[in-house]
């Protein structure tokens, strides 16, 4: 597995690693069996992604993308974190192994699976919206 | 973590080639090139190269020189043995016993033969990843025509009853084959007392080089050809003969039973040292393999609420050459196979590292790696979800 | 014939590595000894040679380096392409053609196939052991699911016109095979140019070492595996990857490909040279193979009246090695097929000699050779039952 | 091939090879086809052969045993010569490698083809010696 210097310093140095209290919404993805859970907890204000945390059981691209994609999305609004996609995370990073490209995926339905959980619980999930979070039904195994 | 010196505790993927060996071989790069099918000479001198090792490796194992055929690898071996044993007995039947827990090697030509009609049966192994050789007794059917288990295991080190296995096959007239590609150099092996017909080596496990192999083929037992061709070993294998490589495998076979006991040794009290450490040191870590009967450079443990590639990642960034799981496999993103066999739920499966030691490994070497461990296990479950949802709830 | 030092006219069985493959060879057994699997900086580092072999390969014959596979031979991969593409087109039909001189790497597969319930159409060659394109296209039936032509034959060294009949399987749909054992090295190779699916090669005849070959399959082209097993080659050839060798086998590759002409010239300077002297200076002397379309370091006499054995030996005796028939059947008492192929008697078959230049070929070499034949020919026929009869009867 | 010293010194000087002027029996056996050939003359005496010569075509084993065999009868009395067995003049030469064994044969046939000649021509081929020709009608290949 040859993995970019970006990955190496995200995995080994992971940006936004832990649990925000009063988290305005969290999302959890993925599944033990498959060797990789990301969950992500966000502060929104204003529609504004104020912080990002996060825990990730699972290999070194899975984490790295989970570190890249907080960063990412801090400061960025709700929709603007809402198009942020795996391949954009996986260029952040120089780039994925082929075979670890669905380990990106698991960040992007992280932040979407979070993004959902603040609408739902602001009202804002509607039927304009609501395809946005289709993928997540999407196994990424 | 500093970054020192790498430390190699990866022997089980692969040896590097052992000064003694390598010094054979470079005398006959440089010096005998001759092809041993050649009339002259040269040719003559590098036959006799090649005889000398079929006599060095036949006296490793307890069989006649005739019985020992040079291959370019273990898998090459196993498919022989067992594409062989199946091409030439398909008369007689087409079913075939293996264990859950074999190599690629062995599973992936199985699975080829059962595509073509051939039947299966995989024997389960116990939590320890022992086959129960009442298990293979009862699956023999009048139709069986190979039963093929592995000596020792590749990942977690279990060492099986092949003697018993032996036995039984034999009471029942069946081909036994043994994949003895770890356990060659690691335990003793007399092809007559474990009462195998087939037994498959690999070069690059014992400090010889990579490409280079062997199959022992009791006398009398008759398999197809894998690869036809020139009448080299005696029309069964086709191809010159690699005489550099294989006058070193039978350089490093030498050596590896000559220096047999004291390496087991030496590599068995490592192996030890490194289990009770960690499993003082380490909370929810458990040994995977049998306690004893296990080959004595290897380790494996599962590590809870982390994912292995991320422990060998940290590790080799701290200089540590080790591996999850087989080393064949590791382009793979499933859960070893051996691992669920014994038991493992996937997620404990997917957290499991393999050390394992051999000639440059040290004492010193363990000590570090726990310390190392320590650090690394404690940062990768203080990002995992797993593990905070543990504190949290405990079990569920 | 005095004593002298020896003389190499034996290239075509085997080559010495050359140094700056030994080279190669050396730096990675001493320092790059991991497993390409692995996933730490060993494995990787390792990984990387192999895949840089690839890429060196697959550019001395036109390839993608994702159509190159190693293998452990030439005859691993000529049963590979041939075993392979019947088992995975049984379905479609099962009949192979090849010709009558093709090497036993690829014969004895056809021929175990024939066993199976394969048909096998072995197409004749003429004088000079040329396949006629059109015989190849008229023996093409719907269930032809295979042809396998040899590029040129390490006998008689004649190149086939592998072009046209590669044109002729493309434009019937047929895969097409051929062993560019021989070949490699001492003809222009490009696999688009050539219209072939599958192609052979081996190391030890480009002055790589033994025991490590490939096989060039076309994308798109399926064939079944020989060696299940690993992940290596994209789940194609288990075993763990001959690093050393498959470096040292690109290095030679490279090599042989850029000093390609200016060999070919210096050898075939050297081939023509030996056959003029022997025509003009020992009677009763003919030369097997085409005329032109030859390798450019193969003659291939044949010597009424005395047999071909007794010639290598005197040779030997007097530091010649060379070879009477393919290197891989002097274990055999018959008379090379391909020599019967095109249309020899067994008395002059049996008579044959094989002389092949290589790098440290020199002009003294054929002058002092042609000298000591002259003197061994004479001897030999002196003391012939066969030689006398025609003296005092001319031929019957 | 490994040949043996004694093998390689009679290969490479072989004895007795030629032609006898006037022989009074000469042998050929073996054919072209197969590879090998030999033709032996003898001189007779007194049923003490005087003198054996040999022409071989053939390889380095045939040749070897040609001159071999033809050294071990000289001298010796017919009965004596019909004695010689191919194992004989195999183990004169220390041994032949397995594969060429059948080449010794050769010689034990060409000595008991030429004694044939010489009992026909002297009438002394009877329903007791007849049985010890035998062999020749075996093809050794
Ligand atoms: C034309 C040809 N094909 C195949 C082979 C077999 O190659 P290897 O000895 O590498 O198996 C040889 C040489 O032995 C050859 O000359
Ligand atoms: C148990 C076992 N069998 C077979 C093999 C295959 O050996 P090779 O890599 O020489 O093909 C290995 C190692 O890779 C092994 O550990």
């Amino acid at each position: 597995m040859q993995y970019s210097d970006k990955v190496m310093d995200h995995f080994m140095n992971p940006r936004n690693v832990g649990e925000i209290e009063n988290a305005s919404a969290s999302g959890t993805v993925g599944n033990a069996k498959c060797g990789d859970i990301m969950k992500v907890d966000l502060k929104i204000e204003n529609n504004v992604i104020l912080d990002a945390k996060f825990k990730t059981f699972g290999c070194g691209s899975a984490i790295a993308t989970s570190s890249m994609a907080t960063e990412m999305i801090i400061g960025k609004t709700v929709d603007e974190a809402l198009r942020l996609t795996n391949k954009a995370v996986a260029d952040a990073l120089d780039g994925l192994p082929p075979i670890k490209m669905h380990c990106s995926l698991l960040a992007e339905q992280a932040v979407k699976a979070a993004i959902k959980e603040y609408y739902e619980k602001n009202g804002l999930l509607n039927d304009e919206n609501k395809a946005l979070f289709d993928m997540l039904e999407e196994d990424p195994h | 973590m500093s970054k020192r010196e790498r430390v190699y505790l990866d022997y089980a993927a692969t040896t590097p080639v052992r000064q003694e060996v390598l010094d054979v071989m470079l005398d006959i790069y440089k010096n005998e090139y001759g092809n041993p099918s050649s009339f002259y000479q040269e040719g003559q001198k590098a036959a006799k190269i090649v005889s000398n090792a079929r006599d060095t490796v036949a006296a490793c194992i307890g069989a006649q020189a005739s019985e020992v055929y040079f291959t370019s690898c273990g898998t090459e071996s196993d498919n022989w043995a067992i594409k062989g044993a199946a091409a030439s007995l398909a008369s007689k039947g087409k079913h075939i016993i293996t264990s859950k827990i074999e190599h690629h090697a062995v599973i992936h030509p199985c699975e080829a033969l059962a595509k073509q009609g051939y039947e299966i049966t995989w024997i389960e192994v116990d939590q320890d990843g022992l086959v129960n050789p009442d298990d293979v007794r009862s699956a023999i059917r009048p139709d069986t025509i190979l039963v093929t288990i592995m000596m020792a295991n590749n990942e977690i080190g279990t060492v099986q009853p092949i003697g018993e296995i032996g036995k039984i096959c034999k009471e029942k007239k069946v081909l036994f084959h043994t994949d003895a590609v770890q356990a060659a150099g690691a335990l003793k092996i007399d092809v007559k007392d474990l009462n195998v017909d087939l037994m498959s080596f690999s070069g690059h496990k014992i400090y010889a080089p990579k490409g280079v192999g062997a199959l022992y083929i009791r006398k009398g037992v008759r398999i197809a050809n894998l690869l036809d061709g020139g009448a080299q070993e005696k029309n069964k294998r086709g191809g010159t003969e690699n005489v550099a490589a294989i006058a070193g495998f039978a350089k490093a076979f030498e050596l590896a039973t000559t220096e047999l006991e004291e390496n087991s040794a030496k590599l068995s009290e490592l192996r030890d040292s490194l289990m009770n450490q960690i499993l003082a040191e380490i909370p929810y870590a458990r040994i995977n393999g049998h306690k004893s009967k296990r080959l004595p450079n290897n380790v494996n443990i599962s590590f809870e609420f982390i994912e292995g590639e991320s422990i060998l990642l940290m590790l080799d960034f701290s200089g540590y050459s080790c591996s999850s799981g087989s080393a064949c496999t590791s382009g793979s993103l499933d859960p070893s196979h051996v691992l669920l066999a014994i038991g493992l739920p996937h997620e404990i499966a997917h957290g499991s590292l393999r050390v394992t030691f051999g000639k440059d490994s040290r004492q010193e070497h363990v000590d570090n790696l726990v310390k190392d461990l320590k650090e690394i296990v404690k940062k990768l479950r203080d990002m995992s979800p797993l593990y905070s949802d543990f504190l949290k709830n405990g079990r569920n």
